[in-house]
């Protein structure tokens, strides 16, 4: 083993690449700071690699496929469609994954941000080991971003081997399943039960729960359930996986629900119940920063641990195990580290589900108006009144307005349906500053969008619909 | 350009308060800002209304 | 001929049911107006019926149609695909326009709203005559709104009719042309352009101007006209039509261009140079109602005429074209009419084109500043840099913002890309609130979308960009 003799003496180092550690780099770089960032894996963390982008990647090349499946109403007929997933699979890693990696590589060294390759562990408060393979050194920080993320929780009797897989499994697999059984329906489970499902695989979503997609309300999912169970998709909710066999063909999961004990057989097996932050094998127990229960970093809103000098973000902090929220948290800690008084002061955080109809969520929602006791109500446009939805043929979902009565203030938001994941942003930004229903309704919207039934939704609010 | 504006076209108010200054007959050029960004929030428009400086 | 003998009274009169007068409509009888609408064609308007609405229907079947015929990164290939335009006019036809129109005449009704079919013709400041067929009746209305709208500018030896068409014979055509050759590159004409382009057409664009897309500067527009030239489409600028000579088989257009005289032969030619508003066979002159010198009527901003119990909105007053400029007016005139004092103080109005790849602007642009010497600045975000983008392969194109020097605000935004319609709407909200580029880049953007590449373009003119 070759070991540095010497410490290599840091500004600011930060651990992991992903949202939060790339962004909090080049940020960190932009306010002057020398900084070291050190990946044991790939560039780009989770999301880049195995999260969020090549999941969007493969929904997208299932959406294509399935409509030439399922027709249309736009006259355009196709004899025969097949999908090559050899070359779907090229594609999503060549030209989307490598080349996103690829260019935040580039960014971090055009920011002279010194790329170190190796797994960090804590030696003391001032100091880190990067051991990679044969290789190890000693960094003394002035200051560190723990940036490390998260990785999915393994289950009794799941071991992730063969054909029990993870998300990073189902997100790499050589040929379309016949039969994919999900096992935990929250929205990587949903998200990539609609990829498959409309890429020909059957499905079955094993969820404990009395429904999927838990965080978003019963009434904003209903759209999606429906077209699952169009597509065919067999959801199972209040079930429990037991174990599951596999043979080198297929596997058999065992699960208990309506108090009998089941067995469904399918291709793969994928589990996704949740995910669990990489805090237990950082030496942390070497260093003075506290961690909660469930095994996360405590920090302040300067994203500051107990140890002053010591900063962390993403996944390895409390709140949703989100890509945006990790690279907020990243500008914030930057800022800090470079001696500002910084603090996160957001609001509110939105949520987005590309399921095949995609969901959004942001600040208040019916369930929470009525727990908090607010003074408060929910106005619903149908996207059925629409005529830009009409015109592209998707005209399922509504977008909901959560408002407070005294002020006409927006709080909160809700969409199911085309555009979603887009359509959000301009909710939030309403939320984020305090505006109000008039201030939307006296935005002019233009005409045909999607983004103009924000509006007929503040209308509504307001109290003079003109489209329904 | 209307009065919502400064001389230079930029932004006295959000919609909401420009709108309501506009039906109060509230001249906002006139109206001291204690919002964001130098904005005229709708308290005040109110605190204008209630009391409004004496015409030099 | 039935001629009423007796005039019947009416509160609110209503003339056209566009998207300003169908609006109006709504809107003043939800304020507590007893309105009457007139409409000697279609409910809907131009918008609803032969402009906005089904123009937008032909673009997306041409999307789909298109991607089919040049391919895809995902993997999907597709044997052979065909296009069958009947079922694609009969599905824009009953499943998108008759839907909408039929959807807006149930909700005048709803709103109690009495609808009279025929022509209206002002007698002079207190009444109308509207004529249908034989039938004739004078109302004496309290108030009126006049919504005629426009119709297409006729040019010398191009006179509707055959193979030489306007924009409405161009969205009812029952075959896709071989070859259609458009006179006029304004946003009409791009995006019929753009939309038989997929559907298969050879296209010819003949302008006056040095280029097309009037009103999206050069720089917007390149990779629109790139899109065009990778797809054959022929553009010829800065020439003059001078004649079309047509067979029952085809249509042979003469121009002038480069100082000389030239043919093009297709199947027909549409001629979309311009609109000129409907107030010239209303009897305005019976009023003392004031038109400019381009037949426009004058408004103050209150929508009111110089006959202060006659309003005006839509597209027969002065300002683009555009359906959400006549429904935002629709709703100032409907309240001023019922008594409040409603004025209109819009700051900005969105402008969109659905070219291929889509066009969208608003407020102040580099031109723009640049003219009125403000202390300014433009900052381009890319959507090659943009993830959502990549797993979308939609990488063309980029977001704009202009922003305010001394104090960060958004004063005006461009967009050239995916979804360029729908993004342009949080744009607008943002200056019409007067926020401020900070504002944007403190409002949490979900990851992947491409929404977020807004976030990253505040972070671009802040002068600490993330992702460029
Ligand atoms: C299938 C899937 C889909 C998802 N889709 C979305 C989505 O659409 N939108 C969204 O917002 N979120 C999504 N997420 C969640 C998102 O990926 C995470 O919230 C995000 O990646 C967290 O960012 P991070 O920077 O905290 O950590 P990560 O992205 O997990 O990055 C941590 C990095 O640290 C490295 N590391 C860990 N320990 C060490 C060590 N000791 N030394 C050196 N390096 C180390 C890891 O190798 C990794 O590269 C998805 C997740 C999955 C699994
Ligand atoms: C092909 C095309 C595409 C377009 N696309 C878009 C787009 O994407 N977005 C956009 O914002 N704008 C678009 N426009 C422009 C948009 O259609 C107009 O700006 C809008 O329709 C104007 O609305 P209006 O209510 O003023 O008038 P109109 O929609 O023109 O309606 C006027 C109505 O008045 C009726 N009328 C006229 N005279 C009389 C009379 N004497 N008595 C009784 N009734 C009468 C007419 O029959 C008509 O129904 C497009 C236009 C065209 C032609």
């Amino acid at each position: 083993m070759v070991v540095g003799t010497q410490a290599i003496n840091v500004d600011t180092l930060i651990i992991g690449s992903g949202p939060g550690g790339y962004v909090a780099a080049i940020r960190a770089a932009e306010l002057g700071q020398k900084v070291v960032i050190v990946e044991r894996d790939y560039i780009g963390g989770v999301c880049l690699n195995v999260g969020c982008i090549p999941s969007k990647a493969l929904i997208q090349a299932g959406h294509l496929y399935s409509t030439l499946q399922h027709g249309n109403p736009f006259g355009v007929s196709v004899s025969e469609s097949k999908i090559d997933f050899t070359k779907t699979q090229e594609w999503k890693q060549n030209q989307v994954v490598n080349k996103l990696t690829g260019g935040v590589e580039l960014l971090l060294k055009k920011h002279k941000v010194a790329i170190v390759r190796g797994e960090a562990y804590f030696n003391d408060n001032e100091t880190v080991n990067v051991i990679n393979g044969d290789d190890s050194h000693v960094y003394r920080f002035k200051r560190a971003l723990i940036a490390t993320g998260s990785r999915p929780v393994e289950i009794p009797h799941f071991k992730f081997s063969g054909r029990v897989i993870d998300s990073t499994g189902a997100l790499n697999l050589k040929d379309v399943p016949e039969h994919l059984i999900i096992i935990g329906g929250g929205v990587i489970g949903a998200e990539l039960a609609g990829a498959y499902m409309n890429l020909g695989s059957k499905i079955t979503i094993i969820e404990g729960l009395d429904h999927i997609l838990n965080g978003f309300d019963g009434e904003l999912i209903q759209p999606v359930l429906n077209n699952f169970k169009k597509n065919g998709v067999e959801i199972v909710t209040e079930a429990t996986a037991v174990e599951a066999n596999q043979t080198d063909k297929d596997v058999t999961v065992t699960y208990e629900a309506d108090g009998t004990t089941k067995t469904v057989n399918g291709d793969y097996c994928l589990v996704s119940v949740g995910r669990r932050p990489n805090t237990d094998q950082l030496g942390l127990n070497n260093t003075n920063i506290k961690l909660s229960k469930r095994g996360l970093i405590e920090v302040n809103d300067s994203m500051q641990t107990s140890v002053k000098h010591i900063y962390a973000i993403g996944d390895v902090v409390a709140g949703p195990a989100l890509a945006h929220k990790a690279s907020f948290e990243a500008k914030v800690a930057a800022a800090a580290m470079g001696g500002e008084d910084a603090h996160d002061t957001h609001y509110v955080l939105p949520a987005v589900a590309y399921t095949n109809i995609e969901l959004a969520t942001v600040g208040e929602t019916p369930q929470s108006i009525a727990e908090k006791k607010l003074d408060a109500k929910s106005s619903k446009f149908p996207f059925a009144a629409s005529g830009r939805a009409m015109t592209m043929d998707q005209t399922e979902g509504f977008i909901r307005l959560i408002t407070d009565n005294p002020t006409g203030g927006i709080i909160g938001a809700q969409i199911v349906g085309p555009e979603a994941s887009n359509l959000i942003s301009e909710l939030t930004l309403a939320i984020e500053n305090g505006l109000t229903i008039k201030d939307i309704e006296l935005t002019i919207h233009p005409h045909p969008t999607l983004g103009e039934e924000i509006m007929d939704a503040a209308e509504l609010a307001a109290g003079l619909p003109i489209h329904v | 350009v209307g009065a919502e504006y400064t001389s230079n076209g930029q932004l006295l108010a959000m919609p909401s308060v420009r709108e309501y200054a506009r039906k109060n007959d509230i001249d906002l050029t006139q109206v001291p800002a204690t919002g964001r960004h130098g904005h005229i929030t709708m308290a005040d428009v109110e605190n204008f209304k209630a009391s409004p400086a004496p015409a030099a």
